[in-house]
């Protein structure tokens, strides 16, 4: 069996290369650029390259191809270009970041780590059998390992330490699974998993039940969760704001891509039941988790396992509207979490003093614009209007309502009720006149940071009123 | 029949001695011997290719890394030793839980029967170990590499390229990056007062 | 276009007054803007009546959902009360920082004309939860205990969250939003009783009724004067209204259903609420826990299914909100002047401050239900409506509050006003005219209304004997 | 919308109007421009009643004109329709014979006390402001007598009782005037509830609550409603005018200022109840019970009234109970549904206790406030108009034959009760007509004979504690001196009210055929009564000998010469042996204070001290505090330790593989 | 072609214990160098089970996963040793229950 490799298979990752490159030409660019100047070389040469992988795929999207390239192995099509562009966002978001933090001589690395991290991203999001979907996450964690590393914290160590062990274990639960999916479908195509013959096949079930510990330890799915908090707290900020949306975004991929295109028709309530009940366990516990909380990135950890949560919610019942509006609000937590890490970046020092929450005490009165953009996107994770959290809540909850899913839709709501008490916390903080606060003053000029938190506050007021929500998704998952 | 046995007892013993021993020079040796034992099980499951790189990636090159890497730890002036046990009762829950969880899977996929592999139509036959052109023979396995398979080989090189620079960064320049001599203490201090704290 | 200029004048405009750099801060300034942006909402809202705004569509799936506004029915009341009441507020208001106060008075001001102008459920839930934020700030930055901010802004969220949820399934079920005013609107199903307990749930917090009302009184209390009249006067009746345009209006046969639970805990409120006013020894407290009261025979008024009832109903929300908002405006030009508002403090200011006094007595007048004035007009047509629907143990039970409401309110103003001078009260002034103005259209509205209610009725004689889905839909077009 | 069945003939009646808006409009003016004004006030004040007073005897021939006939309700009197107030309740005036006669009182009685005030009230800090509430008062009667539907009536209501409010506590800065004003107005509110209960039951039977409308279909009331109708209409009544059991404001809104007491709490606004039952006589004589009940209410207050009269010392206290005691009278009256005589007895004491008031005004202006009779004595030696005015007063009330008015008023009420058939009604109000006349004389000779008390220790009077007594507690506060106005001001009123005190009476005179029947002709109705038992000569003659009696007594006790000398010790063996029942007016008020008030507070503490914080916002708390304890339960297991999260991690996977294991098993 | 002698049931038994053996190997040790030598483990487990399948499919894929992963385990036993090198370089012991700095 011979397989020819054309032209299009290649522009099928075209973005995906683009961005792996950029890797290369930022780490040869660092070598050749004067010192003074490597940090920004690395910025604007990594935001060129996303950027511009960011326009092939959305020329992608709007051409409406659909096929799957290298023998199936990387499906193109809306459903991977959108989480693409997502993934890319996340890294142009987080990237810009590093103009505010981090140590000058190992910039470029970092952010190369992180364009190849991001390639591992973007593969899993067109994955189209285990291999891509095993590899690209390999590449995706394998980064990230070395980039919660790479500060010059004992908490930083230990984060790539414990980022290492857990993931790997996950990894190797992952990859049993899709052994055991192998041996149960003879294929490694994920097309080849909805074979009737499947449904009653106990290698396919333990298979998927293993698979699915790979993908909720990635998920961060309680009670798979623990790693998360640690793992955040300690990784230095833009990295963070990197994981908190890339590995979810791309996991999130994988799990829609299974349960919508890779299971056997019927047995899809039954096998994906214990996702559901830990989507429900997890908006509680992880809005329960914020409210003792005293690190932004730690808070920020506990936030996003509610509302990975929530964006379950939305997949439950396996509807197209569902798909929809996980994405929608998958987009919506990406700007959300970006705009609070910009804040972060914003008033952080040498040593990410915004990470620390006692250095938001008073905030609000020394520095009254990045307080407010702070309560706005934490205001905005909690569900408040007009902010796409609020929006994507109720189409969300309308969602589980229509699917027969609706005491998710009250978990959603009970979660949010608590979540709202744990934000307010934090904005409690930053208007609390406090006057004999010992903090961190506001570094406030740093320009790309502050073009991301407004970018950010933009796009997340303008998805409330015009929810442009992905409407031809569902056909190119498959 | 007899090598499976004899093979599969050595690779379980092998893998309990492993992660049973105190020193870990012993439990390198132990996962030496595991993963010779695997090998020899890969040629009787004609992939005689596999087995080769099994005996070289793993042997060879990571257990290498594991003992320089223990070399490198035990070079101090004192051997590295075990701190206290935070987690002293975790041993017994732990071996119930695994055995239960060991229990199902099995219990669950002895469920399966043989035939349900039989309706199937091979890529390649099944010759002898080394015949090139069948199954798990090294042209069986390049063809499908780099033609069914070309783009998760190529991912690989990603994999390796960040490997590589992930090292590279990491173990580099360990000195912490401080603008002058006051803030280094005041780095150091904060150092101690994070590890005396125990993170909050 | 003119509603929606309703809605975004003041949004827009306390936005920029909130950007405007702190060095510039000119307190005179500063209230003049608002108080003409206020003059100008005003005219707009006089001019709005029956006009409408639509932009379509905002979702069209999982449900139709558009930018819809309209000032039709018993919104356009409200929003003139709003608008009247913001004016008064803003125009003799001093509080530090001043700019952003008003500020946040504007955004108050948009955000709940957003409320009562929204003809599309989804639209209403997000000014819904707007409307709570400048509250919200305005305890933070201004109210004595910040942790009243927070206790309003759990409370209301949790009822916030309760309307969103009810709000997507209902969206579901009927498949738009953009319900508020039609008439063909029916919702059938098993998920519909719980569709209506999230909006009931949302509006009875909002009111509140009893038992959730305790984040009330600390709220009332806490929050500067200007800005807790607007919220006694017209945020509380978000809930009413709510629970006429919505409960009432697409879901009647639940409301009847659970009639029975809504007029005990309105009964109960009003009894509660009166008995606790009477031994309350701060000023604004008293208004508060009577505001309980008051509330507690609104919906009462509304659950009786009753179109004489609803339409005291009607009347009675304007007056509450006029004489709340009098009261709350008066209590705090009386604590701007003492700075205290402990009746156990306070005394003889009548003697010295003529005007303040007449002016704290005609809303306390118009709280307690003095015949001629607005607030008895809606308490006998409401009970009036009450007595024929056949709750004649409800209407006498709902008689004992008056009594004490006279009590408790010629307690205040006799406590504040009358007897002996204090000694150790700082020199006082009275009433200034700006104050004067500012309370001027509230008392005059009170006295007008009082006389003549008829200007406020939204329908006609023959609609009484329409069916009670019928009147509410009314009410709402 | 039912038909409206309109009383009198609908017109256009401009006098009506201006005798209805007139007093409003001094109001205003009063209040508005009080400072500007100073002394003309007064002077416009009262014109403003006086010209009121003007067009009420204009529209005489208007409100005695009798309708057609169309069957059902009598119909006679002016009616003007003013505008529609709801959908359905339209607003209008009625001018009958009753209202005319009510607002004949209320401006021309209420003319001459305010001429009086200008002499009372001069130099008061507050005197246009006084003037103002006097018409505003005026206004809010007039409301009330001349609405032509009980919504009206009952803003007219609750109008009086806040000008009432206004006036009692006209003296702000006293803390006595303040809760006085405070209790009157709430027990006041206690009727105004009552008549809007009947309101209730009116409209839900009639869908309407024109009187026209609510009467016609009088006789279509079911029973039970009926008499709740009465009920609450009579709560009303009761409240207003003092009966039991909410009859304690009365006396303590004597703290307001003496032509307020005479015009309010004497010969106006108290009478409201007279008014209101006279009004609604088409619904009282359909039912026997509230007959009943009324009559006996009417009559136990009579006695209670008269017998705590006996008890007191404040010469406006004595003259209050008296007043409770002879609205008693009244009410007794109409209640019987002896309506002529009733209303009779209301005209009769307008004129006398208003005479009386102004009497003791002119006494008490010229003492500096004083009030306490122990503290007078031998007053008509230097007062001898005041005390000519007082003695006609007391002839009047006392039912002295043909002396005074209220012989012939009073005398129609007592032979009413036994011709209804309620002989014991009529034993009490014999028995209170001779406590009557002991109380009043003993008033009368305590004042003005003897010597003059003024200078002698008050303790040695029995004055417990002068500061409580409101002897000369505010005297204090009026001692800066200023220049009286002239006294005629005040002399003149009380002089022309002697006229009227004295003559009005035999208006009555003549039974059937008295002008006083002929007015009434078409206004009340008359249903057949079988002849009384005793005749109404003979009723007036033992009504005569205890009167004659209780002066006895009195003159006994006070007016002989022994007991002038020996005053000062025998007021204060008096004052000492005071039954405690008397002195606390049979603990009514500590009852209403142990029963309602108190009981509220302990509620109101209850609630908003203990079940508000600690239960309600103690189960939110619980609830975030339980939301917190997760949080650290989850914290808990965050322990930073990897193995933890590992272990943590196998348990999960071992339960997915549990589930999957059997949920495979289940999918088979 | 040639049945496989084995029942593919016993190799999924054997892969099994393995795999659970280097679970167990991760919960119950504290050095991180055995940590990282029972994931290795764990990625030994799946391997054999990819090649007894691909032998009873009579299917390569699972040749080549196999070798993916052998390879992936490579990278990533080299980046964990590095880890484990730079966390413990300054510590005298090795020992994960060292290391929780963060927590909570």
């Amino acid at each position: 069996m011979i397989v020819n490799v054309t032209n299009a298979d290649w522009s099928a990752i075209a973005p995906t290369s683009i961005v792996a490159v950029t890797a290369l030409v930022v780490l040869i660019a660092d070598l050749l650029a004067p010192k003074h100047i490597n940090r920004y070389a690395a910025i604007v040469i990594a935001s060129i390259g996303i950027i511009v992988a960011g326009v092939i795929a959305y020329n992608q999207f709007r051409s409406g191809v659909n096929y799957g390239a290298f023998g199936g192995a990387f499906i193109l099509g809306g459903f991977s270009t959108v989480f693409e562009e997502i993934i890319l966002i996340a890294a142009l978001g987080s990237i810009v970041l590093y103009s505010a933090i981090g140590r000058e001589d190992r910039i470029a690395g970092a952010i190369a780590l992180m364009l190849w991290s991001t390639s591992g991203a973007m593969l899993m999001a067109g994955a189209g059998n285990l291999m891509t979907i095993f590899l690209g996450l390999e590449l995706l964690s394998l980064a990230l390992y070395c980039l919660c590393g790479l500060a010059d914290r004992p908490t930083s160590r230990e984060s790539a330490l414990k980022y290492l062990i857990l993931s790997s274990m996950a990894s190797g639960f992952l990859v049993y699974g899709m052994a055991l999916l192998f041996g149960a479908s003879g294929s490694v195509a994920l097309a080849d998993l909805t074979q009737p013959a499947l449904a009653t096949n106990p290698l396919f079930w333990m298979g998927a039940g293993m698979f699915f510990v790979g993908i909720a330890f990635k998920l961060s799915l309680v009670p798979f969760h623990a790693w998360s908090p640690d793992v955040y707290e300690g990784a230095p900020l833009p990295v963070t704001a990197y994981m908190s949306v890339a590995t979810k975004a791309a996991t999130l991929a994988v799990f829609a891509r299974f349960m919508y295109a890779a299971i056997p028709s019927g047995i899809g309530d039954k096998l994906l039941l214990p996702i559901w009940i830990l989507a429900a366990i997890s908006m509680i516990v992880g809005n329960v988790g914020m409210l003792a909380q005293h690190d932004l990135k730690r808070l920020i950890a506990y936030s996003g396992i509610a509302q990975v949560g929530y964006i379950l919610t939305a997949l439950a019942g396996g509807t197209p509207l569902g798909l929809r509006y996980a994405i929608y609000y998958l987009a919506a937590y990406t700007f959300m979490n970006l705009g609070a890490f910009a804040v972060a970046a914003l008033i952080s020092g040498d040593r990410e003093e915004g990470s620390r929450l006692a250095n938001y005490r008073g905030l609000g009165r020394r520095h009254p614009a990045a307080a407010a953009f702070m309560t706005f996107f934490l205001l905005a994770m909690a569900g408040l209007p007009p902010t796409a959290g609020f929006l994507g809540k109720i189409l969300i909850l309308s969602t589980s309502v229509s699917a027969g899913y609706a005491w998710l839709g009250v978990i959603l709501i009970v979660g949010t009720a608590i979540s709202l008490y744990a934000y307010a916390k934090v904005i409690r903080a930053m208007y609390q006149r406090d006057e004999h606060a010992h903090v961190h003053e506001a570094k406030a000029n740093v320009p790309l940071a502050w073009a991301s938190a407004v970018v950010c506050f933009v796009l997340v007021i303008a998805m409330t009123f015009y929810p442009l929500t992905p409407s031809n998704v569902l056909p190119l998952v498959k | 029949m007899a090598a499976f046995w004899i093979l599969g007892i050595t690779l379980i013993g092998s893998a309990i001695w492993c992660i049973t021993n105190t020193k870990p020079v012993y439990s390198v040796v132990a996962l030496l011997l595991n993963f010779a034992a695997l090998a020899a099980m890969y040629l009787t499951l004609n992939a005689e290719f596999l087995a080769v790189i099994q005996m070289i990636v793993y042997s060879g090159a990571i257990l290498i890394l594991f003992l320089f890497v223990i070399a490198l730890l035990s070079s101090g002036v004192t051997p590295f030793s075990v701190g206290p046990n935070k987690l002293p009762r975790i041993g017994i829950p732990a071996v119930v839980v695994l055995l239960i969880a060991l229990g199902f899977l099995t219990y669950a996929v002895n469920r399966v029967t043989a035939n349900a592999f039989a309706n199937t139509s091979p890529t390649s036959p099944v010759g002898p170990v080394g015949t090139a052109g069948v199954f798990g023979s090294v042209a069986d396995f390049g063809k499908a590499l780099f033609t069914t398979y070309l783009l998760p080989f190529e991912i690989t090189a990603l994999v390796l390229m960040v490997a590589v620079i992930g090292v590279i960064l990491l173990a580099g320049d360990q000195a912490p990056y401080v603008a002058s001599q006051k803030q280094a203490e005041e780095v150091r201090r904060e150092m101690r007062e994070a590890i005396l704290r125990g993170g909050e | 276009m003119i509603v929606l200029a309703l809605v975004l004048l003041p949004i827009l405009a306390g936005i920029i007054m909130l950007l405007i750099p702190a060095r510039e801060e000119n307190p005179v300034l500063a209230k003049g803007a608002g108080t003409v942006i206020a003059l100008i909402e005003f005219a707009l809202a006089l001019g709005a009546r029956d006009s409408e705004f639509s932009l379509r569509p905002w979702l069209s799936r999982p449900f139709e959902s558009s930018f819809h506004f309209g000032a039709t029915g018993i919104s356009f009341w409200i929003v003139l009360l709003l608008a009247v009441v913001t004016f008064s507020a803003i125009l003799a208001m001093s509080v530090p920082r001043q700019r952003q106060f008003v500020a946040q008075m504007l955004l108050l001001e948009g955000t709940m004309m957003g409320v009562f102008l929204a003809k599309d459920l989804l639209l209403f839930a997000l000014f819904w939860d707007l409307m709570l934020l400048p509250v919200f700030f305005g305890l933070l930055g201004w109210g004595e205990h910040p942790a009243t901010a927070w206790r309003y802004f759990i409370y209301n969220f949790a009822g916030g969250l309760a309307l969103l949820l009810a709000t997507a399934t209902f969206g579901v079920l009927f498949g738009s939003t953009d319900v508020i005013g039609r008439t063909d609107v029916h919702v059938v199903g098993s998920w519909v009783p719980w569709i209506f307990i999230g909006f009931a749930f949302a509006f009875l917090v909002k009111t509140p009724v009893w038992p959730l009302h305790t984040w009330m009184p600390p709220t009332y209390s806490n929050t500067p004067p200007p800005m807790v009249a607007v919220v006694s006067a017209v945020q509380s009746k978000a809930g009413l209204y709510g629970l006429i345009v919505i409960c009432m209006a697409f879901m009647p046969d639940y409301l009847k259903a659970y009639a029975g639970v809504l007029i005990v805990l309105g009964v109960i409120s009003l009894l509660y609420g009166a008995v606790v006013s009477l031994v309350q020894n701060d000023t604004k407290r008293i208004v508060a826990y009577s505001s309980l009261s008051h509330l507690g025979l609104i919906v009462v008024a509304i659950c009786s299914f009753n179109a004489i009832a609803l339409q005291g109903a009607l009347i009675y929300i304007i007056a509450h909100g006029l004489f709340s908002a009098g009261m709350f405006l008066t209590l705090g030009y009386v604590e701007a002047r003492e700075d205290t508002r402990s009746l156990v403090r306070l005394g003889g200011l009548g003697a010295v401050n003529p005007k303040l006094a007449g002016a704290l007595c005609i809303t306390s007048l118009a709280a307690l239900g003095l015949p001629g004035l607005a607030g008895f007009v809606g308490e006998i047509v409401i009970l009036t409506g009450v007595f024929q629907a056949g709750f004649i143990w409800v209407t006498i039970l709902a008689l004992i509050p008056i009594v004490i409401a006279a009590a408790y309110m010629l307690r205040l103003f006799q406590g504040v006003m009358n007897g002996p001078e204090v000694e150790d009260l700082p020199v006082r002034r009275d009433l200034t005219w700006l104050e004067g103005i500012a309370l001027a259209p509230i008392v005059l509205a009170l006295v007008v209304l009082g006389v003549n209610p008829h200007a406020l009725t939204t329908f006609d004689p023959a609609q009484y004997n329409a069916t009670q889905t019928q009147v509410a839909q009314g009410v709402a077009r | 919308m039912p038909v409206h069945h309109v009383m009198g003939n609908e017109g256009n009646y401009p006098y009506l109007l201006a005798l209805w808006l007139l007093p409003l409009a001094g109001a205003i003016v009063n209040w508005a421009f009080g400072p500007q004004l100073k002394s003309a006030a007064g002077a416009l004040g009262s014109a403003a009643i006086g010209v009121a007073f003007v067009a009420t005897v204009l529209m005489w021939g208007a409100a005695t004109q009798s309708v057609p006939s169309t069957g059902g309700v009598n119909l006679v009197g002016a009616h003007q329709t003013l505008f529609s107030w709801l959908p359905g309740f339209d607003f209008g005036l009625l001018m009958d014979p009753l209202s005319l006669l009510w607002a004949l009182i209320i401006t021309g009685v209420g003319f001459l006390i305010h001429v009086y005030s200008i002499g009372y009230m001069d130099g008061d800090n507050a005197f246009a402001r006084f003037f103002a509430y006097m018409n505003f008062f005026v206004f809010a009667m007039l409301t009330l007598v001349l609405s032509d539907n009980f919504v009206g009536l009952l803003i007219g209501w609750g109008l009086v009782g806040l000008a009432s409010y206004f006036l009692i506590g006209f003296w702000f800065f006293k803390p006595s005037a303040v809760a006085a004003a405070r209790k009157a107005f709430v027990l006041n509110v206690v009727g105004d509830v009552g008549i809007m209960f009947a309101i209730f039951m009116i409209f839900a039977s009639v869908h309407s609550t024109g009187f026209g409308d609510a009467f016609a279909f009088a006789g279509s009331y079911n029973t039970g409603w009926l008499f709740a109708i009465c009920l609450t209409l009579f709560i009303g009544a009761a409240a207003k005018s003092a009966q039991i059991p909410l009859q304690t404001w009365l006396p303590d809104a004597m703290e307001g200022p003496t032509p307020v007491s005479a015009l309010i709490h004497a010969a106006t606004m108290v009478t409201a109840g007279v008014y209101l039952i006279a009004r609604c006589a088409p619904l009282w004589s359909q039912n026997q019970d509230a007959q009943m009940l009324v009559g006996v209410i009417g009559a136990l207050t009579a006695l209670l009234g008269a017998i705590l009269g006996c008890a007191q010392w404040d010469i406006k206290r004595i003259l209050a109970y008296s007043t409770m005691s002879q609205i008693g009278y009244m009410i007794m009256g109409v209640g019987v549904g002896a309506y002529e005589g009733g209303v009779a007895h209301f005209f009769t004491h307008a004129f006398f206790k208003a005479q009386l008031f102004l009497g003791s005004g002119i006494i008490i202006h010229a003492l500096n406030n004083e009030q306490d009779v122990r503290r007078m004595g031998g007053l008509i030696k230097t007062m001898p108009f005041a005390f000519v005015a007082m003695l006609t007063g007391v002839i009047a009330i006392s039912g002295i034959p043909y002396l005074g008015s209220g012989f012939f008023s009073k005398d129609l009420v007592i032979q009413g009760a036994l011709q209804h058939g309620h002989p014991w009604l009529y034993a009490i109000a014999l028995i209170t007509a001779g406590i009557t006349a002991y109380y009043m004389c003993r008033m009368l000779f305590v004042t003005f004979l003897g010597q003059y008390r003024g200078n002698v220790d008050p303790s040695d009077l029995g004055i417990r504690h002068p500061e409580l007594a409101g002897t000369s507690a505010h005297a204090a506060e009026h001692d800066e001196v200023h220049a009286h106005a002239p006294a005629w001001l005040m002399n003149v009123p009380v002089g022309i009210l002697i006229v009227p005190t004295v003559l009005i009476g035999w208006l009555m005179f003549g039974g059937e055929n008295s002008p006083w029947a002929h007015f009434f002709a078409q206004q009340f109705p008359h249903p057949a009564l079988p002849a009384a038992p005793i005749s109404e000569t003979l009723t007036a003659v033992i009504a005569f000998a205890l009167v004659i009696v209780g002066i006895a007594i009195a003159w006994a006790r006070y007016g002989v010469a022994p007991a002038q000398q020996n005053a000062v010790e025998r007021l204060r063996q008096e004052s000492v042996r005071m039954p405690a029942v008397l002195t606390n007016a049979f603990y009514f008020d500590y009852a209403i204070d142990w029963l309602f008030v108190r009981t509220s507070q302990l509620l109101g503490t209850l609630f908003g001290r203990f079940l508000d914080p600690q239960v309600i916002d103690g189960a939110v708390r619980e609830t975030a505090f339980s939301a917190q304890w997760l949080g650290t339960l989850v914290r808990s297991f965050q322990t930073g330790l990897l193995r933890t999260y590992a272990f943590l991690l196998v348990i999960g996977a071992t339960c997915f593989m549990v589930y999957y294991a059997v949920a495979m098993g289940a999918a088979k | 072609m040639s049945p496989m002698a084995v029942p593919i049931a016993d190799y999924v038994g054997l892969s099994a214990v393995i795999f659970f053996i280097g679970v167990a190997g991760v919960i119950v040790r504290r050095n991180p160098l055995i940590m990282l030598m029972s994931i290795e483990l764990m990625f030994n487990a799946a391997n054999l089970l990819f090649i007894a399948f691909s032998r009873a499919w009579l299917h390569n894929a699972g040749h080549i996963f196999a070798f993916l992963v052998i390879t992936v385990a490579a990278a990533e036993a080299a980046i964990g040793l590095a880890i484990v090198v730079t966390v413990f370089r300054t510590s005298r012991h090795v020992d994960v229950d060292d290391i929780a700095l963060m927590k909570g």
